[in-house]
């Protein structure tokens, strides 16, 4: 009965894990809860995303986490 | 013809687009772009995280999206992941149209799009120390010249 | 590290890409356009005329103004003449920066003045009969972007 | 004491010849008067220009080639 929560890129670092499993099923106010408050702080930013299951949300405190799921806390991308 | 990869072990632009042009038969340009770890700043590495589930998929969102927009004829999208080096290739994008405005703006927004807009998280090993990147004014600017 | 070139024998985009790339170490970015001779509309050959005293300084003086402009670090121009059939590279512009907008704009600008600006003459062989060929609209149009 | 007048492009198919030799000096009126009534009427629209001794002429009309001079006759280019 969990969820699988990745920390990605520089989230990772604030973290210091890659991934944490929590209970299912996980909302909004559970993963703000879960991830502690230097990561909660992050999440709050608008710049950083979340995706759930693969699929990115467009609204991330619709957040709405079920048993197996993998919910992925991005934050802003830089590539090339 | 489309070719999208992922790619943790190096990347040698010469072998990519020469296949890619041959597959292309009929072309009448083919734009490419290939970007190298720039050694300035005394960087001594970078490394390039990404989600599996996004970065692949959302790649190949990108190229079907060029070759509509752009009407290319085909488009290879190649990025690195993983540790660089100065000098080693991150990224290479070709695009092959019956004209070259298709193929040179392809490779122009594919490009804007990858550095600020893909499912990639970079950082830099400097004196020891990494520091991870986010874009430069000028990338989220060159970015919005595509919205329309 | 510039390299202007009018070329007589076919033009092997690859072996000069190679070469002109290793040739900026450093280099953030390097932006190729090939162009190639199309064989739709039933064309079998395309022959380019130059004027010798004219055409390879004029080319010279674009990599030139296109190093000052786009602040490149190198630039690489090759130009076919003579005969050349479907499938052929006519044109090669690469262009090495440290980031990718100077180096793709640097070719998108060279690519506009060598197709209507630069001292050449096509005509293209079209069911045993030769045809001169001037610029399209859209391209004196792309010319026309970079007067300022 | 002559001037080569050179055909360039689709002026040498007009022109039935790819180069010409005149007495020198040659000025506007002497060139046109020199090419024949069908690649004068090219050399009246703007397009077309003209060099002398290696320079395009910003004004061609006020041409004044010497002996030994080149005079090329540069209809609209296409390259690429």
């Amino acid at each position: 009965m969990a969820v699988r929560i990745v920390f990605v890129g520089p989230l990772r670092d604030i973290a210091g894990e890659e991934a944490r499993e929590v209970a299912a099923p996980l909302n909004w106010a559970g993963l703000l809860e879960a991830v502690g408050a230097e990561v909660a702080q992050q999440l709050g930013e608008e710049r950083v995303n979340v995706a759930c299951a693969g699929e990115v949300l467009t609204d991330k405190t619709t957040l709405q986490a079920a048993d197996g799921d993998e919910v992925a806390l991005l934050p802003p991308v830089s590539g090339g | 013809m489309q070719d999208v990869r992922l790619l943790a072990a190096p990347l040698v632009p010469g072998s990519l687009i020469g296949s890619f042009t041959n597959a292309n038969p009929g072309l009448g340009g083919v734009c490419t772009f290939v970007g190298e770890v720039r050694g300035e700043d005394n960087v001594e590495a970078l490394e390039l995280s990404h989600y599996e589930p996004l970065t692949l998929p959302s790649m190949e969102e990108l190229a079907d999206r060029a070759i509509v927009r752009f009407d290319l004829m085909g488009i290879l999208i190649a990025h690195r992941i993983g540790m660089m080096y100065p000098g080693e290739p991150i990224v290479c994008v070709s695009a092959a149209a019956k004209h070259r405005r298709g193929a040179i703006d392809a490779v122009d927004f594919c490009m804007d799009c990858l550095k600020s807009a893909a499912w990639f998280w970079k950082r830099e090993l400097r004196g020891g120390v990494w520091h991870w990147i986010e874009p430069r004014a000028e990338d989220y600017a060159d970015l919005a010249r595509w919205k329309k």
